[in-house]
This record gives C-alpha cells, structure tokens and sequence, in this order.
C-alpha cells in the first residue's frame, strides 16, 4: 500500500473530490496547511507597516491506496489540480505498512 | 401536517385581521405626552432589546462550537415569539385591568384599545405604545434567560413550545403580581426592574428544567469549556450597556430615580465584578475574564429589584456580597448538588436574583427615594418580611408552573434531542448549520459540496 | 498622478476654507428647541449610525473568509465617504428649498445657513444640525446596502466612484421627491422611514450592478456558504437595534407616533422571522439562524414604509406575508433568473421594500395616526394608487441611472477586480490585509514575515 | 495574605456602611428637573459606558491571539475599579468645591450630599447623580486608553495598583483643572469633551509607561500584525458610535450646541478616514480597513475639545489634518525612536489629542456657538495660547506623574510579566484562559482534560 | 521505529490520552482534520440552498514508538476508539528511520 | 529521497524559515498541530471548575528534500529550535518514494 499526499489549491478541493468519488475512491483525509514552493511573497499593510507574507494557504489531501491504485490517482489529481501555473502543489508519494478499520478490525486491502 | 399547518395559519390571519380592523384605537383621554420622558423610554426599550443578543453571545460564547448556533437560535427565537405573543395577549394578561389580584383581563387583547396617548393606568406622561413596547422587552429577556440552564441538548420544537407556555404562564402572571396590580404589589413588595419578576422566575424555572431533561453527555467525565470567550465579553458588555435601560427606565420617566438607578447599576455591576474576581483569585491563584464579567452580570441581578430604592454606597456593599456568593455556588455548590446548569442560569440570576430581592429588603431607604421603603437597616421589618413572601411565592410558582408545562410538552415532543444528535451537535443536527465556515476546508474558499 | 492629487487637495482645502470661514452660521429665527424630541434625534441618528457596522457585520458573516475585510472596508468607505459629501452639498441637493419638484438647490452648500436653531422648514422643534444628521444617517445606510449585491468581486477603487456618483445621482432626488418637498411628497406617496427611498432604491441598484458586473466566478459550480454565522447574528441584532432609530426616529418627535412606530417594528421584524423559519422549516425540514435573522431583516424592510401609519396587528401580518415572500425569492427565483445578488440586497431589500411599500397602501389607517390616509382596507384607493406610482418611479430611475453610473465608472476604471485577485480574495489582492491572523501558522505568536 | 485580605475587606465594609447609612443624601434646593437633558445625560452616559468594551475590541483585535483576554480583562478591570473608585473618591476629588485651583475637597466622599435632584453648580437641569455618572463614564474610558501602549506584557497585579493611582492621582486633578473649576478652566482654556483631559493625558502615561517597561519580546525581529481584524472593526463602530454620546453629551443638555458637536464629530471621524486612507493608499498602493478605522478613530479624537465650537467645513479639515500627521507618526516616527507603544495609544490619542486641542486654538468660532471663542483664524490669539498652556500643561503633570506611579509600583511588585509567561502568552498565563477554545483539537467536541 | 496515525472521532481524543497515559505512551502529535471513509453525507441550509457536507471533522493523533510496542498500541486505541458504527476511523501505520529530540540530540530510541 | 518531519516550537517558525532561506531550502508545507512530550501539564480555571491542558500548541514543518541534504537540514533545524529546554520538540525523518510537481508533471528531484 502507499500513501499519496497532494498539497493543493484550497480552490481545488471540490473538484478534486468529484475527480476521487468517479474514481470510486472516497476514503480521504484533508486539513489545512501554509505552504511555500516557488510562489513568490505577498506583501500586507498594517498601520504602514509592510509585511512580507511568504506562506500561502494550501489543502493537503490524504488518500491511502493499494500499490496499483497509486498511478492512477496520481495521474487524476494532475489533470484536475493542474493551471500551468506556480502554485500548483506537490504530489508526494510514501510507504505505508499496514491499515486498520477501527469500527471492524479489518486490516490491510479490506480496511481501504 | 402541512395541511393542519396551512389551516391553523389562515384561521389566525383570519382572527388577526376581524381584531385587527373593526377594532380600530379608541383615542381616549389624550393625556399630554412628555417628549423627554417618551425620549427616554423609547430609547431604554430598545437598549433592552439588545440584551437578548447580547445574551445570545454572553451564552454563545460559552457552549462548545458545535450548539453555538443553536443558542443564538434560541434567543432569536425568544426574541420573535414573545413580540408576538405580547402583542396579541401577553399585555393583556400582564398589564390588563386586574382580576382578582392574579391576572389582568383581555380588554387589552390584541393591543385593542391602545392608543398613541399615554394610558392613564401606566406611566401617564409617555405614550400607551410605548409602555407597551418596553414591558414588552422584559418580557423577551425573561424567557431567553432560561434557556442558559439546558443548553446544548433541547429540542427545538420542544423549546418553541416552552417559551409559548411558560411566558403565558408563568411571566404574564408573575409580572401582573408585582406590577400590573396584583397581590404582591398590593402587598408592598419592592421590586423596582424585575428582581423576582426577571431573575428569579428564570433562574428557578431554568433550574427546574435542568433537572426535568437530565445533563449534558459527557458531563461528568469532562469538563466542558467556552469556546469563545471574546463573545462572551461582548454578550457581558451589551448586557451592561442594555441594562441602563433596564433599570434606569423601570423609573418610567428621565427623573432623579432614574439617574439613582443608573448610578447604582453600574456601581454593583463593578462591585460585583471585583468581589468575583476577587473570590477566584484567592481561591485558586489566577483572575480571569470569565470571572470579571460573570460578577459583573452577577451584580448587575443583584442591583435589579434595590436600583431605584438604595444609595450608591449601599451597591457597593450589594456587589461586593453577591460576587462570592454566586462563585461559591457555580463553582461549587452546583458541583456538589451534581445537577448540570449548563451556563448558571440558576447559578447567576436565581440566586443573584434572591440576594438582590432580599438586599432590596435590607438596604432600601426612603432617605434615598421618598417613593420606596426602609429596609432593615433603617428600621424596615415589614419591607424585609414582604420581600420574603415575594421571593418565596415565585420560586414556589415558577418551580411547579414550569414543571407542569415539562410535562405537558414532553407528551408532545421528546424534550431532550437524540445522543447522536447531541454528539454531533445541535448547530448541524437541529439547524442543519455551521458557525464557522472558515474552519472547516478551504482556508480560502469554502466551497463545500455539489449543489443539489 | 501625486501631483494631481495634490493639486486637487489643495483646491478643495482652499474652497472649504473660503466656505467655512467667509460665511458663519447665520443666527435665524431661533425657534425654540425642545429637549426631549431633541434628546430623541440625536440619540435616533446614533442609533442609525450603527446600523451600517452593523451592516458590515451582517454582510461580513455571509461572505467567504478571503472577502470579510473587503465587505467592511466597503460600509466603513460608505459612513467616510457619505458623510463628507452630505455636509458639502447631499443635504442640500436632497433637503434645499425645492427646485421643480425634483432636487433641491444650494442654499444649503456646505451646510451654510444650517445653525443650532431649529429650521422653521423641517422639525421645527429640534436644531437644524440634528435634522442634517439625522437624515445623513439615513443616506449612509442606504449606500452601504446597496454592496451586499456585489460582494466579493469589485475593485475598490471603481467602488468609491460608485458610492459617490450613487449617493449624488440617485439618493439624493429620491430623498428630495419623498421627504424634501418634490413631486412623490406632494402626490400624497406615503414613505414613513424609507421603504422607496432606501429599500427599494438600494435594492434595484445593486440587482443592476450584479447583473452588470457578472456572477462571482465559480457560482455556478458550487454553493457559497457564510464563513460566520455569529457575525451575522450580531449584524442583524445591530440593525435590529438600529432600526428603532430609524423607523421611531423618523417621527422627528418623542410622541405617540414615534411611540407606535418602535412597536410595529418590533412586532414585524418578529413576525418575519417567524414566517420565514416557518417557510424553510416547512420546505426542507430544519429551522435555521440564517433563516431567522434573514426573516427579521425582512420584517424590518416590509414595516418601514408604514412604521407610523399601520396598527400593531396590520405589522403582525405584514410580517407573517413578508418573511415567505423574500425567502421563496432568494431560494427560488433567484436561482431561476440566475443572476448572483451576492448577499440578497435585493432579494430583502427590494423585495421586502416593495412588499412593505404596497403593503402601507393596504394596511395604513386614519384610525391608527389621522396624520396618515387610509389604505385598501380601509376604503383608501387612492393611496394604494400612489404607492404604484412611487414604487414604480423608485424602480425606474434608480435601474436608469444606476446603469448610466456604471457604465461611466467602467470607462474609467475596471469595474471588477481581475480573476486571480478574486480568487486569492479580496482582503489579501485589494486591501494587503488578512481578517484572522491567528488561522495562519504560529498559534501562540504570529510573526508574519520579515520587517521590511 | 488572606488574613490581611480579610481584615482590610471588613474594615472597608464597616467604613462604607458608616457613610452610608449615618449620611443619607440631603434634599438640597430641589431645582427642576428637565425631563429631555435628562433622558439625553443618561443615554449618552450608557454611550460612553459601551466605547470602553469598544475599545476592548479595538485593542483586542490588534494584538496577538495569546493576549487577547489579557487586553479585554484590562478593559473590564477598568471599568469595575475605576467605578467604584469614583464614587468613593474620585467624584469629589474631581468635582468637589475647588481647593487652590488644583483639587477638589472631599464634601462629595461616598457621594455623600449627592442627591436625585440638580446640583447647582454644574449641569443644573439634570439630577447631580446623572452628572457623576457622565463625568464617570470619561475617567473610565481615559484609563482604559492607556492600556493600549503597553498591551502584551505588562502584569495584571501590577496594571491593578496602577489604574487606581493614576485615575487618583492623574486623571481626577487633571479633570478639576478643566471642568471642575481648576485653574485651566479659569484661564480659558476650551476643551469640549476632553482632548486634553481625555486623550493628551492617557496618550502621554501610555507613552511613558511603554518606555519605562520596554518593549515586547521580539518586537525588534518581527512585525507583530492584529490576529483578528473584525474585531478592531467592531470595537471602533461601537467608539465611533459612544463618541456621540461623549461629544454630543458633554454639551450637557439636548441643545443646538449639542447637535452641532454630534455633527462635527461625524464629520471629523469621516475626514479622518478618508484621510488616513488616502495617505497610506498614496504610500504604499493599498488602502486598508486598519487604516480607515484608525483614521476614524483619530478624526474622533482630534475634534473631542473642539466639537461644540467648530462649523462642519472646519471639521472637514481637522480630519483631513490629523488623518495623514497620525499615519506619519505610527508608521514612521515610532519606528525611527524605537520605542514600543503596541497599539498606538500615544500615536492616535496623544498625537491626535494634541492636533485636536491646538486645532480649537485655531478653528474655534463664536458664530458658530456665541459660548465659545475666536480662534487663530477669526482673530483670536489669546485662546491659541491657552491651548498651548493647557497642552503643555498635560504633557508635563502626566508624565512625571506616571513615572512617579511607576516607580512607585515597581517596588511592590515587578510591572512586566516574566520572558516565559509573555512568550506563553498573558491570556493562559496570568488569567488561566484561551480566548478561542475552538482553535484547539476536538472540532465538534472541545473535552479539555480530566475533571480534577 | 514506527509512526502510527490513527483517525479518530473528536470525541474520542480524551479517552484515548487516558488510554495511552496507562500503557506510559506520553509523545503524541494531534490535529484537526476533515475525513471521509464510508460516513454518509449530511445536510446543510443556507437560505434555502441545499448543501451536502461529505467531509466530518475527525482527529488525527500521531504517535512515533518503537517495533515492538506497535501491537500493544493499536490494540488499546482499537478498544477505546471503537463504537461498532461506520465513522469510528483507521490506523496507519508508517516505517519512520529516525527521530532526534531537538532540546538534547539524542537520536533513535532515546528521543521518544 | 526522504522527508524531515519538524515539530517545533510556534515562536521559532520565522527564524526556521529565515535559515532555511540561507541553505536555499524554499520548499516546506506547515500546520499547527498540538503536541506533548516531556512538558508538564498546565492548570486553567473556568468559573472555578480547574482544567488541566496537557496538550501545546506546536508547528510542524514538512521539508521534502534530496537524501545527501537531510543531514544539513536536520543540523540546522537543531540549531535553530534548540532552546535547551523541555518543550523544543522533535525531529522525524521518513522515506519517501516520489515527488510530483503538479504544475509541470516533473518528477522526483527535479520536483523538489
Ligand atoms: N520540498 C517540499 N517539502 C515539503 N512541502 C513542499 C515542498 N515543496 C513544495 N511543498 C508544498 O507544496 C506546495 C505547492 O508548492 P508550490 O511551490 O506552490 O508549487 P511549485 O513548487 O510547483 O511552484 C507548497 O505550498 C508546499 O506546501
Ligand atoms: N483511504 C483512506 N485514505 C486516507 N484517509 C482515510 C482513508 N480512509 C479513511 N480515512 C480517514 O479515516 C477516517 C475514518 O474513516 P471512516 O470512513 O469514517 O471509517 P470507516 O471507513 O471505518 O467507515 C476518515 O474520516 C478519513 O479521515
Ligand atoms: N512519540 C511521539 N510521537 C509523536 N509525536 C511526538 C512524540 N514525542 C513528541 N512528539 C511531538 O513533539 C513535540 C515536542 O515534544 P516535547 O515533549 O515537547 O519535547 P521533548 O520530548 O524533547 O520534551 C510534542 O509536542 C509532540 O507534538
């Protein structure tokens, strides 16, 4: 199994979600993250004074998957979250060892 | 049920408009109107309008994030129900011609017969509307008030039902005994903005309910902390500022009694907010927000029945007793008696409101007010006596009125939501809403789901 | 461009100095001033004042987190802006001596001539500069409801023309045909607080601003949700506040009608509430805040037309049509006609206006105030006849110019904000500000960036 | 300690039951009452009650999540100590019979001889107890502002000492001097509702205070920016909106000087706005919602002392003036000395206080009100100069004795919170609460720990 | 070493910190995020707009240990997270190759 | 190529970004997590209820790097968190298998 992390727009979480759910892939996990790659800063004002903001507001997607699955899933965030342009996010892929269902106690391929 | 629903409405309509139109105001005495004093009113009214929402976030604030919206639902709630109901009967009972020192008539029913000049009955220098209008929003407050002591786990129907019953039966009444003409007035009791008529009616009824539905889940394994104490602040400081009117406007005219409770109001509210925080910081080391305005709400219910009747110097006193006191029983007490207030509606108004009625009978002075009484220390036994009676008389009836409408409601409706539904939340169970959209996906967007 | 700005400055300093110092007040008649009718308006005119924060709040609420600041720079741009243009020349464009029944001259440029007297052409019991608060108020909130239509995607800039132009071209005729001595005052047109001159004139002009400036991007894909509720709840208890200064206010007395005008708003914004809870309950199960607070704001719009002309009872069922009405068309009919009213300016404020307009040609009545006429139910044809006329006339020329304004604007500057500044968000892309600093990294300190 | 608590807690109460019940207020010469001032004194009073929670927002909004309770629980300590202060003492020594100009004697201790009918020497058309609650609500709020410049370190035991001592010891000889028949007064010095008194005074201790205690951990490294924006927006509606009751109240009857001093106060805070904006606008590229609330809060400040003597034109340039000259001083000037004023207390309430006060030099007119005088520019040379005294004099009295007062304190207790606690945050630190429970883990739930 | 992540409902969280604080398991790392796995969709309102919530709040909590006390932990967060309904959540479980406790350097097993 | 897992003190977030600036390490993914390790409990009161909160505030930063560059990064990441006391939290290095960059569909290294 493999874990799949995309850090993407937060303007593409909905789409993205259309994308799994067509792929039949619904189990996710997503929370909120600041970012950086090579997105440039942003500046803000306050009382005159300028800040430099350097961190952007960025969703990061979780979806555990069979090995074989992996390419695929991969292959649809791209097209989905893809503008061309910097700010797009990353795709990170990890080993995973084991899943467990909680509610059944079911482990690996059937916890997915 | 749309059907029965469809009918019921078209029948009130129906009643609404025949009361409505052949009973035009009969314009009657014309009194002269004092514009200074319908200034004041008018504006006092509407300051304790904003007590109601500030309560909504004095709550609010309070709850855990998933029911703070069914909070402020709730007080909106009481908001739009009681001005409804006051309008079409709860003046009337309230401030109706009196029958037999317990109840007004219904001469008054749908406002029938009130007019734009003053009433020579009421308050004869404003207009009857506008005495109306600002009994009308102790009326609102009252019953907001209650829901403090069940929050987080009732129903909402249960809750529309509640508020329709209980201010029909339990407030019209009470506020007709102590200021529509009915026995404890006659009686002599003191209660100058609703020490007994407001906060002791509410804060017993609130406990009562409290034990009928049983405690939050969880309870006693956790405890249970605000979720936003900034709203709390802002739900204290409108309730501060709101009850100027409150009480600076039970004087029903811009006079020297009006000034004296205003001046006393704030004084207790200070006081009481330095002897809570005074009592935690002793207690266990460090003074908090929490505690500053709950004294200050604390003593702002103590000061409610004395305003108009008792020296400034005396508020201080008022204040610095009813702090502890009320600490003593939320922090304490309440967790001995092991019943589950939810935010101190009893814990706050049904006893700071006891403390304040008997206060009044302590600590009045007709050396301050000519127009009130001497309380004990200047001599007053049968003032303290009275305001015993009054007490007792509506702890007795709000406990077994309230009891009653549970009763009844709950042969109804379930009073109390499903554990699944309290687990969830009542924002999105009930309410089928969120408070905060921001927190959920999207820092930037918030775009959830596909439309349907 | 500095140098133009400069030089621009330095032109308008040296006219209001010419202006301010070469023409002192002129001492007039000196009218008597009565304190308490005094006391009222000027406490009324804060009242209102509040409104539009409150506004900001209610708005705020409703928008996406990016967009929050966005909406409140715009009503705090709105309170700037209107209040500098109404003591330059708004008051006496909507209030100077009448000019062919449609605008006022020039009497007033500046405020000269206006003094701490009384006018002896307007409220002739309080000073004269109460009576141009009083009323600025009035031209500020409408301004600032109007950007509820357009939220989340108009450049700033483009914005403070528009208010500008708007507030110039279009409310202040309005306000001279109504209130100022112009044809719609004459024919009889009853507008007790606004519901044409505010109401419907805003609403109209944002439904033509959001028609021509186009749907947020992405509205048709997903559904927008607020980002905060208890914004909004504390929006509308502001505005709910408020309003008693606007509606009870416009009595221009501490009297009877002032009286029965803060009754019958209450009672409708409660009524609207309930009908409007009654309405989605009914429809999709479950009883929202939204709802709730929406229902009231709409109750509020309908009774403002006929705050001081209808009973308590006729505010009860114009409450009861209201609520319904404005929720079956920002739930239904919008999403029909597809345009993106963002926050529904028009959907309760035009609507609402409109149903409150027509509903004061049914339910006004002689019997209620003899200074009013009387409406379809009470024999009054003719001025349910003149409502269409003001009604339909508010339409037209608020649509006609408000399009001309716009169209203008757009050969100056970009109307809307480019596509990648709408999606980082307005705060962020326009104003170089984030609402909530804390939802960014660093829990216990945000440090953000290095100090240029 | 809790023995010497004790004690001093039953001596106290013993003291105040002797006054209070051994001198019942003497009905004076019981000059009429006028219902209008009064209604207008009362309201205003609860106005200006409120722009303290205001200010509680305000600040709050600005600084970082961990101290925003410690911010609101300086505002509410504030209220409770100053209150009770100022009827015990802080009345007579401020309004008591005047002693060698500098001090007032203490006939009024325990408000003692202060009565529900007017006194005859100020405001004697209103109840004395109205005066000493308007005059209280203003030593309430100028203490308050102070607290802005040393926000997020300062200990909270240490802020209690020194919010009794320099309402004592500052603020209530400093108001004798002006209003209460103190020299200032005397000599002709003009400042309508308090830019000496009020602003000049908190701006100047802030000041002090921010550089005796230093500055905030960091503040060097790192631009600490506001965690919640709204609430500033919130905090400065609800100023702008309690400045009427300030400026227009201070006229002290509902009178054309009071509508005027409403309607330049408007005016005033608009042009500040707008000014601000435009300066930063021009500077940077972006105008921001911090920008336009601060510069309304400065337009307010700068024409506190002038509002009932200025035309609105003159108004129009005061904001424009004080909107761009404060800008420079908080984004400029405090950089270049390097001191730490957090939230700018000294920046917008000194700096515009002092624009303020030698702006009512300048633009004072007797045409506008006949009470007042010439400034510069209608011939008036003496009154500019008696500005500058008074100015001076503020300047000069506030700082050496807040720095005695800080001296004073810190051998009792050290005025500044540990490295540790300040980087933890004051909120948890000092007072044992997060503001936002929400923030932390549970989403639905918040179940913090173990019951103990 | 390995990570173990478990998915967990908010109400949960206090239990399982009991839980963890009896088998002497302090470190943990815990967050809020939005998941989905076999839940069914709610229902919101928004003047009368539908919307469907597919995405409920769970907890992540994170906890680093050694091989051997793997089993041991899952065990126990299996009989204090589970309900037997549908949205009780999963365990992950990770290879992680090192950890390093900033405050003193030391590495591996004796950072945890 | 692996990926440096730091839980850090919130206050160190700005010096931690302006050190990576020096080692050009742009690329990081940051979120507020709450943690605990060594650190002692903490005592609130809430209307006199006490309330013990066991859990801190902290930063993660996610830093996705080249295998050769860990030990540079981690070295100061060290230096900069480390304040010597209980509470400066953790490092954790995991394997990672693959990197996407979404906008360009480059993988691996050049992802980085
Ligand atoms: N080396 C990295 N380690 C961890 N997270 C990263 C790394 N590089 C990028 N990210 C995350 O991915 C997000 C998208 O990266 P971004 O720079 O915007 O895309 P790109 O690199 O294609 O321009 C960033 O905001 C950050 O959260
Ligand atoms: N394949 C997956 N990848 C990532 N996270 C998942 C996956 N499946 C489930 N989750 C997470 O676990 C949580 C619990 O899953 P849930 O569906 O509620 O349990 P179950 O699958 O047993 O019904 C989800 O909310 C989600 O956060
Ligand atoms: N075993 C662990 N598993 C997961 N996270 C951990 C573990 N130990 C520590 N952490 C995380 O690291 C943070 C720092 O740990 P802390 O105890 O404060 O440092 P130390 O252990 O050096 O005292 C904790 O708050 C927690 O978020």
């Amino acid at each position: 199994m493999k874990k799949i992390e995309a850090v993407i727009r937060p303007t593409k979480l909905e789409e993205l979600k259309t994308a799994m759910n067509e792929l039949e892939v619904r189990g996710m996990t997503i929370y909120n993250v600041m970012g950086r790659g090579l997105q440039k800063d942003i500046k803000q004002y306050y009382r005159g004074q300028e800040v430099s903001v350097d961190l952007f507001p960025k969703v990061k997607v979780e979806i555990v998957c069979m090995d074989n699955a992996v390419d695929m899933i991969v292959q649809r965030i791209q097209e989905v979250c893809r503008t061309g342009n910097i700010g797009d996010g990353k795709i990170f892929i990890y080993p995973i060892e084991n899943v467990i269902r909680i509610s059944t106690q079911e482990q690996g391929e059937k916890a997915l | 049920m749309k059907a029965k629903t469809s009918i019921g409405m078209v029948l009130m309509l129906a009643f609404i408009m025949v009361v409505g139109i052949t009973m035009p105001a009969l314009a009657a005495e014309e009194l002269p109107v004092d514009t200074g004093n319908t200034a004041f009113i008018i504006v006092c009214s509407a300051m304790v309008l904003l007590m109601t929402p500030g309560l909504a976030f004095f709550y609010g604030g309070m709850v855990r994030k998933k029911n703070v919206l069914s909070i402020m639902m709730q007080c909106f709630a009481v908001m739009a129900l009681v001005s409804v109901q006051w309008v079409l009967m709860g003046y009337t009972l309230s401030f109706g011609p009196d029958v037999g020192s317990v109840i007004g008539n219904l001469n008054f029913l749908g406002l029938h017969g009130v007019s734009i000049f003053p009433s020579p009955d009421y308050a004869s220098t404003i207009p009857h509307y506008v005495f109306v209008a600002f009994q009308l929003m102790f009326a609102i407050i009252t019953a907001a008030l209650i829901s403090g002591a069940f929050a987080e786990r009732m129903r909402f129907s249960a809750f529309v039902l509640f508020v329709l019953l209980w201010t029909t039966l339990v407030y019209d009444p009470i506020a007709h005994w102590v200021w529509g003409g009915g026995w404890l007035g006659q009686l002599g009791a003191l209660d100058f903005a609703g020490g007994t008529v407001v906060h002791i009616s509410s804060g017993v009824s609130g406990l009562v309910t409290a034990l009928f539905i049983g405690k939050r889940l969880g309870k006693d394994r956790d405890t249970i902390v605000p979720h936003h104490m900034p709203f709390t602040v802002l739900g204290a400081a409108l309730l501060w500022f709101g009850w100027f009117g409150f009480n600076a406007g039970s004087a029903l005219a811009a006079d020297g009694i009006a000034g004296l409770a205003f001046l006393v109001t704030n004084t207790c509210a200070a006081a009481g907010a330095i002897s809570w925080v005074a009592a935690e910081w002793l207690h266990h080391g460090k003074p908090t927000v929490f505690g500053a305005v709950s004294g200050a709400v604390a003593g702002l219910v103590a000061i409610t029945p004395a305003a108009g009747f008792v020296s400034p110097l005396s508020a201080v006193i008022m204040g610095i007793m009813v702090g502890p006191v009320c600490y003593l029983f939320v922090s304490k007490v309440k967790e001995k008696l092991g019943y589950d207030d939810s935010l101190d509606a009893f814990g706050i108004h049904g006893v700071g409101g006891t403390v304040g009625a008997l206060a009044t009978g302590i600590f009045a002075s007709t050396a301050v007010n000519p127009g009130g009484a001497d309380g004990l220390l200047f001599g007053g036994l049968h003032l303290f006596g009275v305001q015993l009676v009054a007490v007792g008389a509506t702890y007795i009836y709000a406990a077994l009125a309230t009891l009653l409408i549970l009763k009844v409601i709950s042969m109804i409706v379930p009073l109390r939501v499903s554990d699944e539904e309290e687990e969830v939340g009542l924002d999105t169970s009930l309410h089928g809403e969120d408070a905060y959209g921001y927190d959920d996906m999207g820092v930037n967007d918030r775009l959830v789901g596909i439309q349907s």
